[in-house]
């Protein structure tokens, strides 16, 4: 008899995952809360470094979406048990799932900007995040963002919900960086004339070309980088932002306006993570992400049998690391169940 | 009027959109390599005039990029062009060049 | 501007202010300079709202200025605070208001200390003990005087008799509001809608008919800085602090600016003539500058209090203007007359900063 | 010498107000004391977490510490819960601990303060008191203030005030029994111990610099410290 695993959350992780558990043999269920796959990767316009269209990342996952998974769209777990090997999902619809093997890919959320209440998120008109970008570029409105603003003197801050106590998040979430300063180049792509500036603390550039791509931006694209956090952001009679923050290089205060502020929001864990590791009895670490069996060597599997995480449940993930991590899980879950 | 003993200052924040910046304009045009510090600090660790003065070099990058004219021409009256910043620069920039450019655009400007 | 997005951040910081059965600690700066503010204070909870509230004439400072200017050691603000709280405790009292921001942020931070490091708290009541003799129970709730008004700001003004309306045009007034920083700025969760966008001021200009001005240094700090004001040598940072609120300000047009600390009523009202006197610059209509009122003062007005009882005649920026338009009537004979009519002279007229003789 | 670092560290205030520093500037961004003085909080941070001694006693004996308003606005936004507000606190306790504070301009003002407020905090149980704000010494305060002050019964009886007056209310007396209370906890709880020593070095300090130090307010010492401003504490753009 052939065994089955179940995947909750069809987003990168779960996509990959599936596919390779079902060339595998493995009987898949995907299981996703929305109404179609691809979760957060649905969200952006073009990844970095290469800026390639996140369209074709996503249509090499669809592609093996094949007959051996079925799958489950606007599915919500009610219930999961685990007798002897078997685990039992109950749908709030009514349907029961049955598996071998349970893979957690239920990804994070961003952080919600508002509680950095300093920076006017939702309160000041022109304060934006960087996923609401993303999704103007992606729908082509750039055109609605822009419109009305003259010097278009853009502020791009870093480390928005992430290192920082206040906000309950003392990690890093180190995609951040890149994304900030792929965004500054398709901003000045769009508009050359605009003026960005990004604040930050320390540019993780951790990955294969992202260096180059900070390089790039000051090269290439004059985008200026001035290393202070900012520490408030109010707005002026005609709608621009005064920004304040410390020029920590030459260690002055420096107060600037910009027409348009955009937030690089932090990873959290996903309310559904949670609930999902509080249902099952998984480890959080104190970052609130889940905790694999092993941090160096046993990335893939739980302290309890037949649970297996993949992608950004453990922690903030690249797309790229986040298929490569499915697939390490995919093996994983295939050697459990032989 | 009263003798308050005291008097209203202005601030010292760098106030970016009063700054003149088109100093700034000059020398990134005409020495480009200046966009590509990352404040790393080799220079200032290495400059000869720093050991004895308190000039920072890593800090003109920046005051150049803020417009902030008048710390600008403090600091490079300081500098002995002797050139060691720019063999340590990870980055390639032109540092020597871009002290003579300030020079020279200070001069133009009349500061 | 968002006004839900405040709206939902004024959620978040709910906080419990007593309802009743005060134990009333006053303000060193307020008896000096805003008396009225506090006797204001007593008539409407008293007289209008039938409260109860208890001062015991044996309180004293809680030495806030003095720790603030790093005079006075922790341990003996703490045992100072302590002997206001033995004070409420033999007096059987559980609900503590401050007149003052300093003292309710000394209060705040020394309950904290004590939660945190609780061998300072054995250590106080040890102090206090060998002192005094005596006992105390911490309160069940510290609130500002405020809060207290911002809880019964619906109560205000549905006794109100006027509203924060210019008469003339019939648009509400615009007044920026200015909170003390030790209201909230050490412990967001201790004041009426946090630290970011306070809303303890705000809720009574919405409720009062007045409409709010946001601008760019509304958090910024008054300059009071202790040290800063107290040697003469140091006021030009505290003027210079004021007067970049003032020109953030300015371009908005308020009508007035309402505040909730002792201190910085005074400094808005004074570095306005101080400005004036030394670059000649007005802020303000017509040369008059921009009137700078308490929230009792404030609440006073509201209720139809005389305006020379609220104590708006110690004030240097002349109140008048602001009367005029919401159409308070006043008698300006009396404005500068003792408690039986005595004549005691009139203030000599400022340079620049103009005195209000006649209605515009 | 001892250990400067250890010292801070008895004070709680410090083991609250300093965790982990990353440098981000948050502080200074939005310091009152750091837009108008050559002051920036981060740097103090910086300085303390080196625990260097020698570094220490430098900021002890700088005019760096006594910049600040303690207005706490950096409390509110630093990312890592520091309180630079609290160590500046910790570090002017123990500067008038060691004396050290006689050695700079804003440092030596601590005997101003002292003789006013720390004065009338036991003379009259207010931190401020209106017969003791003197026109003259607050021009500010302006013409209201003159007329306020000339008249000073007749206002405050006006304005409901109790000044003077036995019972409660407002500038009422303080009965002799509180004050001798608040003298017993100024004592056990080391404040007058802090008065003493801020007049104690104050006097060697005036020897030192040739002027006359009595105990009133208007001996020679007092009036210097009191206005004296050498003018280089902002770091100007004209510079």
């Amino acid at each position: 008899m052939s065994k089955s695993a179940i995947i909750i959350g069809g987003g990168a992780a779960g996509m990959e995952t599936a596919s390779q558990l079902a060339r595998l043999g493995i009987e898949v269920d995907l299981i996703e809360k929305q109404s179609r796959l691809g979760g957060h990767l649905n969200s952006w316009d073009r990844l970095f470094p290469n800026r390639r269209d996140s369209k074709e990342v996503f249509e090499y996952l669809e592609q093996d979406m094949n007959d051996g998974i079925s799958l489950h769209l606007n599915a919500e777990i009610e219930t999961i048990l685990k007798a002897g090997d078997r685990f039992t999902l109950s749908l709030r619809d009514g349907k029961e799932l049955h598996s071998d093997a349970l893979v957690i890919a239920t990804g994070y959320e961003v952080f919600d900007a508002r509680k950095k209440e300093e920076y006017g998120y939702g309160i000041y008109d022109n304060v934006i995040t960087s996923v609401e970008l993303e999704e103007f570029f992606r729908n082509n409105k750039q055109k609605n963002l822009f419109e009305g603003i003259k010097s278009k003197r853009v502020g791009i801050v870093h480390c928005v919900g992430s290192r920082d106590e206040k906000a309950g998040n003392l990690y890093c979430s180190k995609l951040c960086c890149v994304t900030g300063v792929k965004q500054a180049i398709e901003i000045k792509e769009l508009m050359p004339d605009a003026e960005i500036f990004c604040f930050y603390m320390d540019l993780r550039m951790f990955d294969r070309h992202f260096e180059e791509m900070y390089y790039e931006a000051q090269e290439k694209w004059g985008i200026q980088f001035i290393r202070g956090r900012l520490s408030e952001a109010s707005e002026n009679p005609d709608h621009t932002l005064l920004l304040k923050l410390e020029d920590t290089l030459t260690g002055l205060p420096l107060k600037m306006k910009v027409d348009l502020l955009i937030l690089l929001v932090g990873f959290i864990p996903s309310p559904e993570t949670r609930r999902l590791a509080a249902m099952l009895g998984l480890k959080e670490g104190d970052d609130r992400f889940l905790c694999p069996a092993d941090e160096h060597t046993i990335t893939n599997s739980t302290t309890i049998p037949g649970v297996f995480l993949a992608g950004t449940v453990k922690g903030p993930a690249s797309i790229a690391s986040t298929i490569t991590d499915a697939r390490s899980t995919a093996l994983q879950v295939a050697t459990y169940l032989k | 009027m009263k003798p308050f003993g005291y008097t209203i200052t202005k601030d010292r924040q760098i106030d970016f959109d009063a700054n003149d910046r088109e100093v700034t304009g000059f020398i990134n045009e005409v020495e480009p390599s200046i966009r590509l510090c990352m404040g790393c600090g080799s220079c200032t660790a290495t400059c000869s005039a720093g050991h004895f003065t308190d000039l920072n070099i890593r800090r003109i990058h920046t005051f150049v990029q803020r417009g902030e004219l008048q710390h600008l021409k403090k600091e490079i009256m300081k500098c002995m062009l002797c050139g060691k910043c720019q063999l340590v620069c990870p980055r390639g920039v032109n540092l020597r060049n871009l002290i003579l450019s300030i020079h020279t655009a200070l001069e133009k400007s009349g500061i | 501007m968002k006004i839900e997005g405040k709206q939902r951040i004024w959620l978040d910081y709910q906080k419990e202010i007593a309802d009743d059965h005060f134990f009333y600690v006053r303000s060193c700066v307020r008896q000096n300079f805003f008396p009225g503010s506090e006797k204001t204070f007593l008539r409407i909870l008293q007289s209008e709202l039938s409260k109860d509230i208890y001062e015991n004439p044996s309180h004293t400072t809680c030495s806030g200025i003095g720790y603030h200017t790093d005079i006075v050691p922790f341990a003996t603000s703490m045992t100072m605070v302590a002997r206001q709280f033995a004070l409420m405790t033999e007096a059987g009292y559980e609900n503590f208001t401050t007149s003052c921001i300093t003292s309710f942020g000394l209060y705040s931070e020394v309950l904290e200390t004590w939660h945190h490091f609780p061998e300072t708290e054995e250590k106080t009541r040890e102090f206090l003990h060998k002192a005094t003799g005596r006992e105390f129970k911490k309160p069940n709730n510290v609130s500002h005087a405020s809060d207290i008004i911002f809880r019964f700001r619906k109560e205000i003004a549905d006794k109100g008799k006027y509203r924060l309306v210019n008469q003339r045009t019939g648009q509400p007034l615009k007044v920026v509001e200015h909170i003390g920083c030790h209201y909230s700025k050490m412990f967001p969760s201790k004041g009426v809608g946090g630290a970011e966008y306070p809303y303890v001021l705000v809720g009574m200009i919405e409720d009062w008919g007045g409409e709010v001005i946001d601008y760019p240094e509304r958090r910024h700090c008054c300059g009071f800085g202790f040290r800063q004001y107290l040697v003469q040598a140091n006021r030009g940072f505290s003027i210079s602090c004021s007067k970049k609120k003032f020109d953030s300000m300015e371009p908005y047009k308020p009508d007035m600016i309402l505040t909730n600390c002792p201190g910085c009523p005074m400094f808005l009202d004074r570095w306005q003539y101080a400005i004036s006197e030394m670059e000649g610059k007005t802020y303000g209509e017509n040369g008059h500058g921009i009137p700078v009122l308490t929230y009792e003062e404030l609440a006073g007005l509201v209720l139809g209090y005389n305006p020379w009882d609220l104590g708006l005649q110690v004030h240097q920026v002349p109140i008048e203007p602001l009367l005029d338009k919401i159409g308070i009537p006043y008698d300006p004979e009396m404005k500068f007359r003792g408690a039986d009519g005595q004549d005691l002279g009139k203030p000599d007229p400022p340079s620049v900063l103009k005195f209000y003789t006649e209605k515009v | 010498m001892s250990d400067l670092y250890a010292k801070l560290f008895e004070d709680v205030r410090f083991r609250e107000g300093l965790k982990a520093c990353l440098n981000c500037g948050t502080c200074t961004a939005i310091c009152p004391a750091a837009e108008f003085y050559d002051y920036q909080p981060r740097k103090i941070i910086d300085i303390l977490q080196t625990k260097d001694n020698s570094k220490i006693e430098d900021l002890l004996k700088s005019n760096t510490i006594w910049y600040c308003g303690e207005c706490m606005s950096c409390v509110t936004r630093c990312p890592r819960g520091n309180a630079p507000g609290l160590l500046i606190q910790a570090l002017r306790s123990l500067s008038q601990e060691l004396g050290y504070f006689t050695e700079s301009e804003k440092g030596r003002q601590q005997l101003a303060i002292k003789r006013t407020i720390g004065k009338w905090i036991l003379e009259y149980g207010y931190c401020l008191y209106p017969s003791e704000i003197m026109p003259d010494m607050h021009p500010e305060q302006g013409p209201i203030w003159e007329w306020e002050h000339k008249n000073i019964e007749a206002v405050m009886n006006r304005l409901g005030a109790n000044y003077k007056g036995t019972g409660a209310g407002i500038l009422r007396k303080i009965p002799d029994e509180a004050l001798d209370e608040i003298y017993r906890i100024f004592e056990v709880t080391g404040g007058i111990s802090r008065f003493d020593k801020i007049e104690e070095f104050s006097r060697i300090k005036a020897l030192d610099m040739g002027m006359d130090m009595e105990d009133g307010k208007n001996d020679d010492y007092m009036k210097f410290i009191y206005t004296a401003n050498s003018g280089d504490h902002t770091l100007k753009h004209e510079d």
